[in-house]
């Protein structure tokens, strides 16, 4: 790989652990307080799986760079993060969560799908494993979509609101990172304006399939992931209080 | 009566007694105060290590913290379909949680002040939480028994994963040691008292032994569990609260008076967690009425397909 | 007609309109339009500093940064005021922000990401708000002219607190350094374009101009703001985020080309921040609603004793 | 003065100022979502005078050991602080805020009114001053507590509740420090047991008169400042973040 393609490859990894690292954050804060215990252990389980794929692509760096994945967790400032502004959002109420969990997962499985093609034999693997839970998660977002678009007048209402406030927010997905076009041309990561389109025309199926209202206007749209939500500071605050609680700590 | 000195041949014999079978009413009774109880107490039990899962310090300490938090959880269901078993309803269970009136262990009503709480609670709690179901793997009732079981294997894993990280930090930096003994001291008493009181204050302890719902008694149990414990902490370099505590000659840990004013205000509902636990039970049952009445009108409208939640 | 000149007279003279005084329909209907877009400007501007009083990392910074919204509310409530002698109450103002109707300066759609923001918003954007203020200070209706004065004056106060920061903090360590250039980075432009657009897209300024009420036009204003700024930020070593910036012969400082579509997208309800921080005010209300009720109630039975509040 | 009495007064000043300056951060959390533009600025100026407070006491400290303010504010961790549980409590809803900044002030205004004959005079002259300012936010505060107790059913049953939850937690501002009583010898500091008669008589008459509920049965009662509430670490892992995010910065 030319030194080009590893550097971008290696922002790439960090972009895409990111993403799964504060989504896995979001998610984990309900756990103890969803509406049905059967759901906390859903989701519990969604954050588990989510925080794995973090690991995942932060271990895929380390093999070329050799960065500690906990230090990139636990140590990096907000602006040093490339999670999408979506993603950062607060939780908000369970139709917030659903739908977030839902949107992400299916441009997710678009993207996994692509990636087991890879030239580069690590993303392809991570690509291919990730992917069977992947499937599991968006059969069950999916359905909550489904069950909350077509439950009551009031879950109809929250969707929608929250669809209203995620919109935009789910574009940046969508939009490469500078040099990513160098592992597009390697073959080593999927191109993402491609997906766009599959995605676009499953989500808007499905979403209006459950009775939600679209299209919609696209409001505010991130397009760089060097930028971050007001809520990304507090976040990781918290996240990485005890880890840097104690400068002379080496080890959790 | 007939059926009574039957029912107590059989678990005399070691039968296992099940739903479908007959039982005394105070038996049933018990068994549903007892499961429900403990049904709870996972459920609540999730609050104060759940809050940490955020705060975890590192990538492998934050994927255990969920998937105990999410075992806890499922033991939570488990127990509820135990319960259930018996005759009584979840929405039941709830109901006499969320109204104060069903108990849960005592223990979940205390504050996790620093991350070495969590190990803690994994070692202390859940090793004293497991010489309790030990026993009561041994239960008559098939289906609690059965529970039992398979909580306590999973629980075991848990009680590993606890002491590890408390000896790692216990060997770790000067603040990690200090924030190991810390815990230590904040939650040795508390792990004590989560056993129950003496025997001789012990209501329910009879029948309970005699229908072999127990088979051992608090004290009985508490002494496995200092037995355990004790040496293991102070081989560790770290201390426990408690002067009195020395080995007798019979190779039994005594400990010193236990503090047990302070036990029955924290069952009675003065414990420095008991309003906000409970409150945020209520919360999120609260917050989450719209959810489940969403899912029930959709499962109306897709009726008579059956709705997998 | 008659009446019309007589007005167009006075302000020519000098003389300040006061609110009993006859102005006409449009003069009255622009300044109800500035004067609660500016209320609305100070109480949503709250919002983004506001969120740092808990973060402020020094007793010192903390208490300054709690006074200044604390100002920044006391200005909203001049305004409101000086809004109603034009007829209009505070409920009608209020509603209008909170249906979207109203504006308020698009500055405030964007986030605040770091602690240096906070200095960065006092030196730019109450840098420029001054430069606007300053020259509104002079407008023809006797109540705004003179909250101006009065706001202008705690603003300075603010402004000379801001610079003082980033200065600080571009004198410091590595870290204080870079956050302080990304701050500047990023509220550079939108400080440029909270002045309002180019005089030749600027809708309402010519009859503005000509009633007294602007006596500035929007570029002038923006080149007195760009020409203090540039060479004090430029003084400290840190950069400007446009390259074309330069001095000209006559010792104006140019930008280059504003992104004008970035500015009517966030006017347009589209900026980072739009729905945030509408929400955050529609959540205040609405969570503020029984207060109020409460106060009314209470107010009725006290009766005739007036409550101050 | 003794060394043990100074390492008295050394804690004694700690507890006040961790109190006013928790109390201040949990008040400040409204600036911009208070319920009405005029109690967000009531509320703001209550907030900086009681951080104004908190230096106060902090320079008196200062004066004995040398220890510098802001290192005591934004470096010591959750353990070494000392305020009182009450102030910790997440700020509620405005019945919660108004009701413990009123059982707050009330408590200072006897306590200031009996340390202004202190016989360490620092502690008088400051007594002296805040209790200036004391006297206008009781005045406040006791008038929000009849408005909301005497208003609506809805705000004394929101009143009511945040009585029910904060009474067992009020005791606490009374517990003296260990070694307090050495400063109570040397009339340096009044005596909480006498104060609190005095309190106990004025909330009780002032709260019934304005409708609601009293006595109340104790509830869980804090003993000692050396414990906190689980909500201290998330409030200083806020509260703390910027100063502590960079390890070289020695001035802010």
């Amino acid at each position: 790989m030319s030194p080009k393609a590893q550097a971008a490859l290696i922002a790439k990894l960090t972009a895409l652990a990111d993403d799964e690292l504060i989504l896995s954050h979001r998610d984990s804060e309900w756990t103890g307080h969803g509406p049905i215990l059967e759901e906390d252990i859903a989701l519990a389980n969604i954050a588990q799986d989510e925080l794995g794929h973090a690991s995942t692509w932060l271990s895929l760096r380390q093999a070329l760079d050799g960065t500690d994945p906990d230090r990139l967790a636990f140590f990096r400032d907000a602006e040093e993060f490339r999670c999408a502004q979506l993603l950062e959002l607060p939780k908000g109420d369970w139709a917030f969560t659903m739908l977030r969990q839902y949107l992400f997962d299916r441009y997710e499985l678009h993207w996994l799908s692509a990636a087991t093609a890879s030239t580069y034999p690590p993303v392809a693997e991570a690509a291919a494993k990730i992917l069977r839970e992947e499937r599991f998660h968006l059969q069950h977002t999916q359905a909550w979509v489904e069950r909350l678009g077509q439950g009551t007048e009031e879950s109809n209402r929250r969707l929608q609101a929250a669809l209203e406030g995620q919109w935009g927010y789910a574009q940046q997905l969508f939009v490469p990172l500078p040099g990513e076009e160098i592992l597009v041309g390697e073959g080593i990561v999927p191109e993402l304006r491609r997906l766009k389109e599959d995605w676009l025309e499953n989500v808007t199926r499905h979403l209006q399939a459950s009775g939600l209202k679209l299209p919609l206007p696209p409001g505010y749209q991130p397009h760089s992931r060097e930028h971050h939500t007001e809520h990304l500071w507090s976040l990781l605050a918290e996240m990485q209080s005890v880890a840097r609680w104690d400068a002379e700590a080496r080890i959790w | 009566a007939l059926r009574l000195a039957e029912f107590e041949a059989r678990i005399a014999r070691g039968e296992k007694i099940e739903p479908g079978d007959w039982m005394p009413e105070e038996y049933r009774r018990q068994l549903v105060r007892m499961i429900s109880q403990h049904a709870h107490s996972e459920v609540v039990g999730m609050l104060p290590e759940g809050a940490w899962i955020t705060r975890a310090p590192s990538l492998k300490r934050k994927m255990i913290l969920i998937a105990k938090v999410q075992d806890e959880a499922g033991h939570g269901q488990y127990l509820y379909h135990a319960a259930e078993t018996l005759g009584i309803s979840r929405e039941e269970m709830l109901e006499a949680l969320l109204s104060g009136r069903a108990k849960y262990s005592s223990i979940f009503n205390y504050p996790t002040l620093t991350w070495a709480d969590i190990g803690t609670i994994g070692w202390l709690v859940d090793g004293a939480a497991i010489k309790n179901q030990t026993m009561l793997a041994q239960c008559s009732y098939g289906p609690y028994s059965r529970a039992m079981v398979r909580i306590c294997a999973e629980e075991t894993f848990h009680h590993k994963q606890g002491k590890e990280m408390v000896i790692a930090y216990a060997k770790g930096t000067p603040k990690q040691r200090q924030m190991a003994q810390d815990a230590i001291n904040r939650w040795w008493w508390p792990a004590l008292m989560m056993l129950g009181p003496h025997d001789a204050d012990s209501p329910n302890s009879e029948v309970l032994i005699r229908w072999g719902v127990k088979t051992k008694s608090n004290d009985t149990v508490r002494q496995e569990f200092i037995n355990e414990h004790a040496p293991e902490i102070l081989a560790t370099g770290l201390s426990l609260p408690d002067p009195e505590l020395h080995q007798d000659p019979q190779g039994n840990w005594r400990h010193g008076p236990i503090n047990w004013e302070e036990f029955w205000s924290v069952v009675g509902g003065n414990g420095p967690m008991n309003k906000e636990r409970l409150e945020a039970r209520r919360r999120a049952h609260t917050e989450g009425a719209w959810v489940r009445e969403a899912l029930e009108a959709y499962a109306a409208k897709k009726s008579p397909i059956p709705m997998a939640v």
